[in-house]
């Protein structure tokens, strides 16, 4: 991995192990911090493909009218980035990488649960993205259907659907195990005196999100096969012509998606309640409350799913109930952003790069979920579904979201994955231009969607044309941010300064064994006497 | 260590299961001779529920685990229930 | 949020407002408190920290109080949009087709257009289908949305009051040309509207192939103009040698009357050549045969002109 | 459960390997709880059809497989006994009887299908394309749900033979067996969808 580690003290995890070196010695190896990376390379990679197809997206967008792309492409490249952003990157995201890497560690486990079945998981997700990537090329071109399949047009559409349902369906596979293998490791592996009420908040909402996971993506699975045998035998489960029902699969699909939302911002509830203490030094506000917001949204969100089908000719007191059930699940999420301000005030507060990056994430957090709210409201959704309202609110709760906790998530364990210090000067800049070229991209979607811009168009109405143009331009910030960004990192760690045990003076326990970790994690079995955030 | 308090159902136990599930099944088959209709499949889902109790308690042990098992099967079934109810919702109102 | 049109779009802006108005206090509410606590206990000021115990009421207030502001929300919402469903008895009523990609507007009187012209200050329903796929007709002005799912009978009603012309978007994604697959609605006064729906639609003879073939949306699949579209254009399209593949095999035939009847009633039979299966659907049960013999008529008139 | 005993690599923890199993299990339950809910809708949708449709299946066989199963059940529990008792051989003589049921189990669904096939009732034959959607669809869900049920247990079959394997050799023993307990969790888990399909598809006639 990072070249030369010699600098470093031995016997980390990043020193050869087992009979394989190099690259085979991490294929190979079960340790939970190297599968970790693995999935870090990975998702990585495939964050920025499906970054590059967005960014190609914006540049068609520029102007109305056809520019670089035709229609059929552009509607290729919105699924792909669609399917990419959310099946390969968000929902394994923060759970896979720093999930694996940190949750055994702060839990005071030398490995997860089940560590052969982890690296497993990681070869289906392999396997799963490949089988995505692949259904680009060849066939009769990438699918169009966009990532939610909708039957019966992911039916009769003629490019390779089936191919990127297979891969949706493998990649469901990845997710559930791993998300077995983290109840059972919680379970089984907490350290000596580490009771459900000490253990860090990170786990606790890795392990909310680990049951939605194992209870929710079966069933997207079994929909997903149900498409590939209508496409393949012309059943009629969804096809109406067959007498099927196309509100059917909608249901069937939201079952899961709407659920997979959470799985994707939990962990990264998770990460900022990690970091806020710390940075403030500061026991975290409410411990309880935060966990048992975690679990009431992994509960309630299950149930909220028909507040994507508001239009869809479901029966009347579908769309009443479903709209209380949305706003029902605001309430937890809003907990969390009172417990973390709370958390703040008295503290002392250091402002570096991490601390931005979850500053910025709770600030867009904000807006992501309260335009939740607009659109959970039955009367406003009617407007504003499926327009770029919902492009905007998506991408500030899932981008601006989910991506900035793992900006700030990577910032802040990076000292100990790496052993070495980002830049922070470096740091800052490319955060500033990060977070102002996301507001210039993503704002002006809320305007545009409000003005009836309906969303997965290759092509607009003039009167259109200034919110997206402002748009475009953002999202040329936004990568030149994100360039800097990636360029810090990948510098400091051949050639950052070494990192101490406990840059930030974090309290959980991965900051007590040495940058980055031993092989083993901990050399004798850990003892946890104290809260996870008793700072003095 | 492993198996401190471990449970030890007896084959006569298993046998007596074995007769009630038998006998249940029995019980739909019969039922359906004798009137169609909506009550039938409540009938037939209503003994095939005391069915799949019986197995999950007896040969899958859940009786004689540790309360987890019995709370996770409980969120399992319960989360199962309420996705079928919210699903109907629409097909039964519309 | 810009203009309004219908008797929806006041309360539906209201709601809007309304939540929108709540979560700019929340919103600028909190982030100054996050900014003024970064500057107020910043460690340079603030080298050492305060341990705050936790606080059950305040704990309990911030879960029940936004938990009140959202049930406000919800039923505002909802209040609004319950009349969306509720039509009125006197509803003027048009059938809606929405099909891959242009929507066509059938009268009570037996009138087809493909815009929707409606009368000021009436209730109109608006009954929608879909022969393909799912749509969504959406009228951004009206604040209305509601999908056209094939195989289900699906409705929306409202009342527009001010007259002009508004656009018709498609929101549900359906395709290739979904982003084109839009339409005017034009509000003209009661007088108008009588007027214009009496007149019968154009349909000069020569006229009528291509009224079906527009009215059926063939041609957002097949150009006039000679460009290629999802299918092979139609212009100069009688008479010519088309290269087919039936049952896997190539073959040359004419394109004939009979061809061209073929074509629409059993479209997957014989592909031609470069194109794909499934595309276009059978229109057994939507063309008659009387309207075949208009558009064959049609393509005979239009090979004939000068190339 | 909550006294947890100290991590060593070698360690085995065979309360985490059964939850590992259990909550696997629950995937599973859910995933068939997706066709379930597919089955509910179109047949509240086309009651009649599904009623017609539901004739063509043989209770019979229906009925054999589902007793098949019952008493396969219970010899892979009792088998859990009989190796807690230190009863290798008997344990042994259980798991062959399972295994010879499933085996029973799948001999009946291949002349079933094979009955089916052979009247031309299979997605997209001819007879089948003549019949109303929803009688077609009873067929599709059909296949789809006995076949997944049947692919469930072929695995499961592979897995007793395993832990036969194991048993045989000693690897599986009084006070190591959690490997014989997952596997029979498994099998019960086959045996729990089949009391739901069994009636569903045969009986609501
Ligand atoms: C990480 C992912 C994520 C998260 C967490 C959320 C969270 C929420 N989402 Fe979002 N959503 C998506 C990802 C996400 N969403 C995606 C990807 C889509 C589009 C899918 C597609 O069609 O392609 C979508 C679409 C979507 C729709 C459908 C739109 C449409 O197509 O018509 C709706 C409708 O209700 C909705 C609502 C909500 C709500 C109410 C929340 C709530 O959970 C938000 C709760 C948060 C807050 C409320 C803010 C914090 C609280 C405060 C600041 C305190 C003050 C608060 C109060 C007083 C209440 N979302
Ligand atoms: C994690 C989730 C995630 C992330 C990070 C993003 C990131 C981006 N997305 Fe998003 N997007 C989705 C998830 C995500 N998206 C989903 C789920 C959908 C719905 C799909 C559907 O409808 O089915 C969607 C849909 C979607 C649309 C709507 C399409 C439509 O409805 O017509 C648009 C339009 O602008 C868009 C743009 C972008 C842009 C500009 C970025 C930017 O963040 C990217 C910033 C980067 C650039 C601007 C790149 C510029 C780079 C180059 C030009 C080349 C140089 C490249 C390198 C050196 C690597 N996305
Ligand atoms: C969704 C797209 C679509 C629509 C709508 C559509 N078609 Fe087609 N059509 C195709 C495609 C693709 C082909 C080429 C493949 C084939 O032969 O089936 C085709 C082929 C044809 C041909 C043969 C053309 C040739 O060049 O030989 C005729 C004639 C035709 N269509 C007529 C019609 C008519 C009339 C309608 C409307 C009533 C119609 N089509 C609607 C997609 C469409
Ligand atoms: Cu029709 Cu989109
Ligand atoms: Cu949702």
């Amino acid at each position: 991995m990072t070249s030369n580690n010699s600098a470093l003290h031995p016997g980390s995890y990043l020193d050869q192990q087992g009979k394989y070196k190099g690259i085979l010695g991490w294929l190979t190896s079960t340790d939970h911090k190297r599968i970790g990376i693995l999935y870090l390379m990975c998702i990585l990679v495939f964050f920025l493909v499906g970054v590059t197809l967005g960014g190609v997206m914006k540049l068609e967008l520029l102007r109305p009218g056809e520019q670089y792309i035709d229609a059929q492409t552009y509607n290729g490249f919105f699924t792909v980035h669609g399917v990419i952003m959310i099946f390969m990157v968000v929902i394994p995201g923060l759970a896979a990488v720093f999930g694996n890497f940190f949750l055994p560690i702060m839990i005071g486990a030398k490995d997860v649960a089940f560590p052969r079945l982890n690296l497993f998981s990681w070869y289906i997700y392999l396997v799963g993205s490949g089988i995505a990537v692949l259904s680009q090329f060849g066939g009769n071109g990438a699918p169009d259907t966009g990532w939610t399949f909708y039957a019966p047009y992911s039916i009769d559409s003629n490019t390779n659907v089936t191919t990127a349902v297979l891969a949706a369906f493998v990649l469901g596979f990845s997710s559930i195990l791993t998300g077995l293998n983290f109840i059972v490791t919680i379970h089984r592996m907490r350290a000596k005196g580490m009771t459900w009420f000490k253990m860090p908040l990170f786990p606790w909402s890795l392990y909310a999100t680990a049951w939605i996971q194992v209870l929710a993506t079966p069933i997207v699975g079994i929909t997903l096969l149900m498409v590939i045998a209508e496409r393949t035998f012309r059943i009629g489960f969804f096809d109406p012509s067959l007498g099927g029902d196309p509100i059917l699969y909608q249901h069937l699909f939201w079952i899961y998606s709407h659920p997979a939302v959470y799985i994707m911002i939990l962990p990264a509830m998770g990460v900022v309640t990690e970091i806020i203490p710390t940075f403030c030094q500061r026991k975290v506000f409410g411990y309880q409350a935060i966990v048992l917001s975690s679990l009431a949204i992994a509960g309630v969100g299950y149930l909220v799913w028909g507040h994507h089908m508001f239009t869809s000719g479901m029966s009347d007191f579908s769309r009443m109930a479903f709209s209380f059930l949305t706003f029902v699940v605001a309430i937890p999420s809003a907990i969390k952003v009172f417990n973390w301000i709370a958390t703040m005030y008295k503290g002392s507060i250091r402002i570096n790069t991490t601390f931005l990056y979850t500053l910025s994430f709770v600030f867009q957090f904000m807006i992501g979920g309260l335009t939740g709210l607009t659109l959970g409201s039955l009367a406003t959704n009617i407007h504003v579904h499926d327009t770029y309202y919902v492009v905007a609110h998506f991408h500030y709760i899932v981008f601006g979201g989910m991506g900035f906790a793992f900006f700030a998530a990577i910032h802040y364990w990076f000292p100990k994955m790496f052993g070495r210090m980002y830049n922070e000067k470096l740091g800052k800049i490319g955060w500033a231009i990060v977070f102002s070229g996301f507001t210039l991209l993503y704002f002006p979607m809320f305007v545009l969607g409000l003005q009836g811009m309906p969303r997965r168009y290759f092509d607009y109405l003039p009167e259109y044309s200034v919110g997206h143009f402002i748009s475009s331009i953002g999202g040329f910030v936004l990568i030149f941010g994100i360039i800097i960004m990636v360029f810090n990192l990948i510098r400091s760690a051949r050639k950052g300064e070494l990192a101490p045990a406990n840059p930030w003076d974090g309290k959980t326990l991965e900051w007590t064994i040495a940058s980055p970790p031993p092989l083993e994690n901990f050399d004798n079995d850990v003892v946890v006497t104290e809260h996870p955030y008793d700072y003095k | 260590m492993q198996h401190e308090n471990t449970h030890i159902t007896s084959y006569r136990a298993h046998g007596v299961i074995l007769v009630l599930l038998l006998f249940l099944t029995a019980i739909t088959i019969t039922v359906t001779w004798f009137d169609a209709g909506s009550l039938s499949v409540g009938v037939a889902m209503f003994v095939a529920s005391i069915k799949a109790s019986l197995v999950l308690l007896y040969f899958m042990h859940l009786k004689f685990d540790q309360l987890v098992f019995k709370v996770f099967a409980a969120v399992a079934f319960l989360l199962l229930a309420v996705v079928f109810i919210i699903t109907f919702f629409d097909y039964l109102f519309r | 949020m810009f203009e309004g049109a219908s008797n929806f779009a006041k309360g539906v802006d209201g709601a809007f407002l309304f939540i929108l108005a709540i979560s700019f206090f929340f919103l600028i509410g909190l982030s100054a408190v996050m900014i003024w606590f970064m500057i107020r206990y910043n460690r340079k000021k603030h080298p050492k920290a305060e341990q705050i115990k936790d606080n059950m009421k305040l704990e309990v207030a911030w879960t029940i109080i936004p938990f009140l502001i959202v049930m406000l929300m919800f039923y505002y919402g909802y209040v609004v949009f319950k009349p969306m469903r509720i039509v009125p008895k006197d509803a003027m009523e048009v059938n809606v087709t929405g099909m891959m990609w242009s929507w066509k507007f059938e009268y009570a009187n037996g009138k087809i257009t493909n815009e929707l012209v409606l009368p000021v200050g009436k209730a109109v329903k608006l009954n929608l289908f879909s022969p393909d796929v799912i749509h969504s007709l959406y009228i951004p002005a009206f604040r209305i949305k509601e999908d056209l799912v094939p195989g289900k009978e699906n409705y929306m009603w409202f009342i527009p009051n001010i007259e002009g012309s508004y656009e018709i978007l498609c929101a549900e994604y359906c395709g290739l040309r979904h982003s084109f697959m839009e339409a005017k609605t034009r509000i003209v006064t009661d007088e108008e509207f009588q007027k214009w729906l009496a007149e019968p639609t154009p349909i000069a003879e020569e006229d009528k192939g291509l009224a079906i073939l527009q009215n059926n949306a063939c041609i957002s699949c097949h150009s006039l103009d000679g460009s290629k579209l999802v299918g092979p254009t139609f212009k100069g399209l009688f008479g010519t040698e088309r290269t087919v593949i039936e049952a896997g095999k190539e073959r040359i035939v004419v394109a004939d009357s009979a061809y061209i009847k073929r074509a629409i009633l059993e479209p997957d039979k014989e592909i031609v050549k470069g194109y794909n299966p499934g595309m276009m659907r059978a229109y057994d049960k939507v063309i008659t045969a009387d309207d075949i013999k208009s558009i064959i008529a049609y393509f005979e008139s239009q090979s004939k002109l000068p190339k | 459960m909550e006294h947890n005993t100290s991590i060593e690599h070698e360690h085995r923890d065979d309360m985490g390997s059964k939850m590992g199993m259990w909550i696997f299990i629950f995937t599973e339950l859910l995933l068939f709880g997706g066709l379930f809910l597919v089955y509910a809708v179109m047949r509240a949708k086309f009651f009649e059809d599904f009623h017609i449709a539901a004739h063509q299946l043989n209770v019979f066989i229906g009925a054999v497989n589902t007793i098949v199963l019952l008493v396969s059940s219970m010899t892979i529990a009792m088998s859990i006994t009989a190796i807690q008792k230190n009863d290798k051989r008997l344990a042994l003589i259980l798991l062959s009887i399972t295994i010879t049921l499933a085996f029973v189990f799948m001999v009946n669904k291949y002349f079933e299908w094979g009955g089916k096939i052979h009247h031309q009732l299979y997605p997209g034959s001819e007879i089948v394309l003549t019949l109303k959607h929803g009688q077609v669809l009873f067929f599709s869900l059909y296949y789809f749900m006995t076949g997944l049920h049947g692919l469930h247990i072929l695995i499961g079959m592979t897995l007793i033979g395993y832990v036969m394997y194991q048993i045989k050799t000693d690897k599986i023993k009084s006070n190591n067996y959690q490997i014989l307990e997952n596997a029979g969790l498994y099998w019960h888990l086959v045996d729990l969808i089949w009391i739901f399909l069994f009636p569903l598809l045969y009986l609501i006639t």
